[in-house]
């Protein structure tokens, strides 16, 4: 019965393929097509999350019916399964948004990309498989690329070869950090990976490890490889970059925290720590000094993702399971905030046309409830108490206090003084300033209201009762951090190994 | 350090790639760049995958499992190379679609194109 | 720049440097086979195939397979979609030459063919889908080179395209539904065709089928991105 | 000793190096797409010598000349020299 879950990843797969055939029957199905192939993804998503937490343990897929050393496994834990629901829902409430806010032509090649870009984040927070990690996340990416590039503007397609070029750098290191463990291990397996993992040279588990660090830098938005993202947000389709900032972003991190603790046990682990704390860090203090002096909102928030992004692999980067535990609830409130925000400011676009803090100007009057809901993501950000943010910034701190390093409290601190003087400042622009222009108030789109009150409500309610969340959370971390666990709930193939 | 003459023409694409991504300045000589970084990847694993004395691993012919190489890097460098073309593909796309609009594909002209 | 590139090459320097150093302790030409002599020791009996390379990538690896299919799907759509216009047709205004065009008449059905026989027999001999269908896609840019005028029936190639994918998810179900693990190999292992002659044509399970699969799709792929690349866009 | 088959490997490492540095320092677009798809080509030939034959088909097939073919449509739309100027570091490192 298990093995059904694998239509997570064949769904997506085969309704993408079936849309040129949609198209042929007629144009205008494929956007509501889209919608309901989400709506199934998620049901399906909810299924499996339902199964996970009430079984306690994790689903392995064998694909092809070999045990997992020797064939692919994917391996939806606790982690997992809440991941891939919150891709389903942020892509379901993104492809509603879609049938707005997509207007350029040819739409049936945007729900294939959109569709695709959903499975590939799925599969990279799903697999079991080091080199199947590396395909999945070419799927992401190279749909990703697509998508930035699809308004056709000169700004987007800039950003799209920022990005490819970037992205291709990555994944020619990734690449070669495979070859390297494969090279001195024989297995590319994880769960096998980690079995092993103490055997191997310190040298070159460096290299490799860096190597890999690299690799994924790009899909996880860490300093030196995260210059694309700023322009690629900006760009992109307004549903595409909700769901850059809500999944894509975290499927990257995910892979990073993953290998990283998988291999804990090779000699130099330390060093990789350190560098992923220097990185983190850089991240962090960049993103926010960038937000500050942006006048368009969109990019703005863009800054302020990839400052968030900082934090959550600061926290990874601790070693600790507190550590882990408050990253992960940093992601999930994350997603959360974002896409609200995200959609918005694409809605306030759609609505005005820009979104230069001009346009901003007494929005509260214009489209009140847009404002509504932007505030509410920004005062959850900054780190106010009752709102999700709140909460794992605390935890964050919590985390760095036990592990020791007050280096990261000073960050975290100072920049939520930084997002405070941005988000504030905006926040005063929409409410208590004039705009130069008289509007008159639009009447906002009934349907994209709703979604954006259920993410403020879900806000507010993880901000005001934590702890349903946070024990959800503390048993994904679990899975993340606790490798021992991890290779024993994997049924290696008993003949295969040295 | 004693490593192979195919490690060291690996390695070699690599970095003359990396470099002409770093330098250059013209789209697709930087394209061309991440195409031979691409192949020097490729040709690593392939290299990394490598048994002396040992022959293709087709099992006829009186080859036998212990005379064959390690096929398994064999089939990644497969899908690498297929996902390289894919990515250089996709790029050359957009550097059309960025010479239609700007009529250069020179990256400071460019910048200074948006200003 | 001088000083700019001596910084460039000096930083490509240290990285190759760390990374020969790396690479000096996975000595090369040695043995470091752990899941592959797996592999190797089973492949004729758990697949049927001769051409172990094959059966990693259909079988033991098919998801990374299935995977590698999509990124050739998603470059197609993404070419297509990024070079969409309203109107769009060829330019090229001279004709090839004689040779050319006689040439590929009379070519063109026999790279096809060739392109079928490599993906048909990727089982048994070197090569498989993704060559067979890049040698086919040879043929129709050989016809783009030769005539002016010429187009693909891109309409139906791209059905063509969506049809194989669904295909490849199929075969992929079916084993679900059959042996209860996606792209389990219920030809060989359930029903247990083709036991008797290994190393012949008609063995190796679903290899044949996927392969054949695989090679229309990238075939038509192919054809679609040079038929985008080729059309330039009117007003 | 060296014997005669790995002459020919140096040989033909060598000659891949070569045509690489020359595909990223000629100033002909063409001419640089020629020099990448030789070293397509010589990889394709250090494949077979690796026992690698698939890999060595795939790559002659689709890395050589599906990709040079593509590169060149490419070309043949945006223009076909590097213009002369100054280098510098690439934009994506800088902010």
């Amino acid at each position: 019965m298990s093995q059904y879950a694998s239509l997570l990843i064949a769904l997506p797969l085969i309704s993408a393929f079936f849309v040129p055939i949609i198209k042929a029957i007629g144009k205008k199905v494929v956007m509501p097509f889209l919608v309901l192939i989400t709506a199934i993804q998620m049901g399906m998503a909810t299924w499996v999350f339902n199964e996970v937490y009430t079984t306690g343990k994790p689903i392995i897929i064998m694909a092809g019916g070999f045990r997992p050393p020797v064939g692919i496994n994917l391996y939806i834990g606790h982690f997992a399964a809440l991941f891939v629901l919150i891709i389903a829902v942020a892509s379901f409430f993104m492809a509603i948004f879609s049938m707005k806010a997509i207007t350029v032509e040819p739409k049936d090649k945007y729900a294939m990309l959109s569709l695709l870009l959903m499975l590939g984040a799925t599969g990279m927070i799903s697999t079991g498989d080091i080199f199947n990690l590396f395909v999945f996340m070419e799927i992401t990416a190279i749909s990703a690329y697509a998508l930035t590039a699809y308004n056709k503007s000169g700004e987007a397609s800039e950003a799209a070869m920022k990005y490819i070029v970037l992205g291709g750098i990555g994944s020619s290191f990734f690449l070669v950090g495979i070859a390297l463990i494969y090279g001195s291990l024989g297995t590319l397996n994880m769960a096998q990976i980690a079995q092993l993992a103490g055997q191997m040279n310190p040298t070159v588990a460096q290299a490799a490890l860096a190597m890999l660090v690299f690799g994924l830098g790009v899909e996880a938005e860490l300093f030196p490889l995260n210059a694309w993202a700023p322009d690629a947000y900006q760009a992109a389709p307004h549903p595409v970059t909700a769901m850059f900032s809500a999944f894509v972003v975290k499927a990257g991190l995910y892979a990073l925290a993953r290998i990283l603790y998988l291999t804990h046990a090779v000699g130099s682990w330390g060093h990789i720590l350190r560098l992923l704390i220097i990185l983190g860090t850089l991240t962090v203090v960049i993103g926010e000094f960038s937000a500050l002096r942006q006048t368009n909102v969109k990019r703005m928030f863009a800054y302020s993702s990839i400052s968030q992004v900082g934090f959550i692999a600061v926290g990874f980067a601790l070693g600790t399971q507190a550590g882990v535990s408050a990253s992960i609830f940093h992601m999930v409130n994350h997603a959360i905030v974002k896409a609200l925000m995200f959609m918005a400011v694409g809605y306030v676009a759609l609505e005005l046309g820009g979104v230069t803090l001009e346009d901003f100007k007494g929005l509260g009057k214009v489209m009140p409830l847009t404002a509504f809901a932007i505030t509410v993501g920004a005062i959850s950000i900054i780190g106010i108490p009752l709102f999700n943010v709140f909460w794992s910034k605390i935890q964050l701190i919590l985390a760095a206090m036990k592990a020791g390093k007050s280096g990261v409290i000073a960050l975290i601190l100072g920049a939520s003084l930084v997002e405070a003087v941005y988000y504030i400042r905006l926040i005063h622009l929409m409410w208590f300033e004039e705009g130069s222009r008289e509007r008159t108030r639009i009447k906002e789109n009934f349907v994209f209201g709703t979604i954006m009150l259920l993410l403020v409500a879900l806000i507010i309610i993880i901000g005001v009762a934590p702890n349903m969340t946070w024990n959800i959370v503390q048993k994904a971390s679990a899975d993340i951090y606790n490798v021992a666990q991890y290779i024993k709930n994997v049924p290696l193939l008993p003949g295969v190994s040295p | 350090m004693n490593i192979g003459v195919y490690y060291f023409g690996a390695i070699s694409l690599m970095l003359i790639g990396l470099y002409a991504i770093l330098v250059k300045k013209n789209l697709l000589k930087i394209l061309v760049g991440l195409s031979i970084m691409e192949t020097g990847v490729n040709l690593l694993l392939i290299s990394i995958g490598y048994i002396a004395g040992r022959s293709a691993p087709i099992l006829s012919e009186g080859i036998g499992p212990n005379q064959a190489v390690d096929p398994i890097p064999q089939a990644l460098v497969l899908t690498a190379i297929v996902i390289g073309v894919a990515t250089t593909a996709l790029a050359l796309t957009v550097a059309i679609n960025l010479y239609e609009t700007y009529k250069t594909l020179n990256i400071e002209e460019l910048r200074r194109l948006r200003g | 720049m001088v000083m700019k590139r001596a910084l460039a090459i000096l930083t490509l320097l240290i990285i190759g440097y760390w990374m020969a150093s790396a690479l000096a302790n996975v000595p090369f030409g040695a043995d470091k086979m752990l899941v592959a002599q797996y592999y190797l020791n089973h492949v004729k009996a758990q697949t049927g195939a001769v051409n172990a390379v094959t059966a990693v990538v259909v079988n033991y690896r098919g998801f990374d397979t299935l995977g590698e299919v999509t990124v050739l799907f998603i470059a197609s759509t993404g070419v297509a979609a990024l070079l969409w216009r309203k109107k769009r047709e060829r330019t090229a205004e001279t004709e090839g030459s004689i040779v050319l065009t006689t040439g590929a008449r009379l070519l063109f059905a026999f790279i096809v063919l060739f392109g079928a026989y490599i993906f048909i027999h990727g089982h048994l001999t070197p090569g498989g889908g993704f060559p067979g269908g890049a040698t086919i896609a040879t043929a129709f840019l050989m016809l783009y080179l030769a005539f002016s005028a010429y187009e693909i029936p891109h309409r139906s190639f791209e059905v063509t395209e969506g049809l194989a994918g669904m295909g490849y998810v199929a075969v992929g179900l079916i084993g679900l539904a059959i042996g209860s693990y996606f792209l389990f190999d219920w030809i060989w292992q359930t029903w247990g065709w083709g036991h008797s002659n290994i190393g012949r044509l008609f063995s190796a399970g679903f290899i044949p089928v996927i392969y054949t699969i695989i090679g229309i799709k990238v075939g038509t792929e192919l054809s679609g991105i040079v038929d985008s690349m080729v059309k330039e866009g009117g007003e | 000793m060296i014997n005669c088959i790995q002459c020919i490997e140096y040989v033909m490492v060598l000659v891949m190096i070569l045509a690489a540095i020359f595909a990223v320092e000629w100033k002909d677009l063409l001419a640089a797409v020629v020099g990448m798809a030789a070293v397509s080509l010589v990889a394709s030939i250090l494949f077979f010598f690796l026992q690698a034959p698939d890999v060595a088909m795939t790559e002659a097939t689709i890395g050589a000349a599906m990709s040079a073919a593509v590169f060149i449509f490419a070309i043949k739309r945006t223009q076909r020299y590097e213009t002369e100027e100054e280098e510098k570091l690439g934009w994506w490192i800088r902010w």
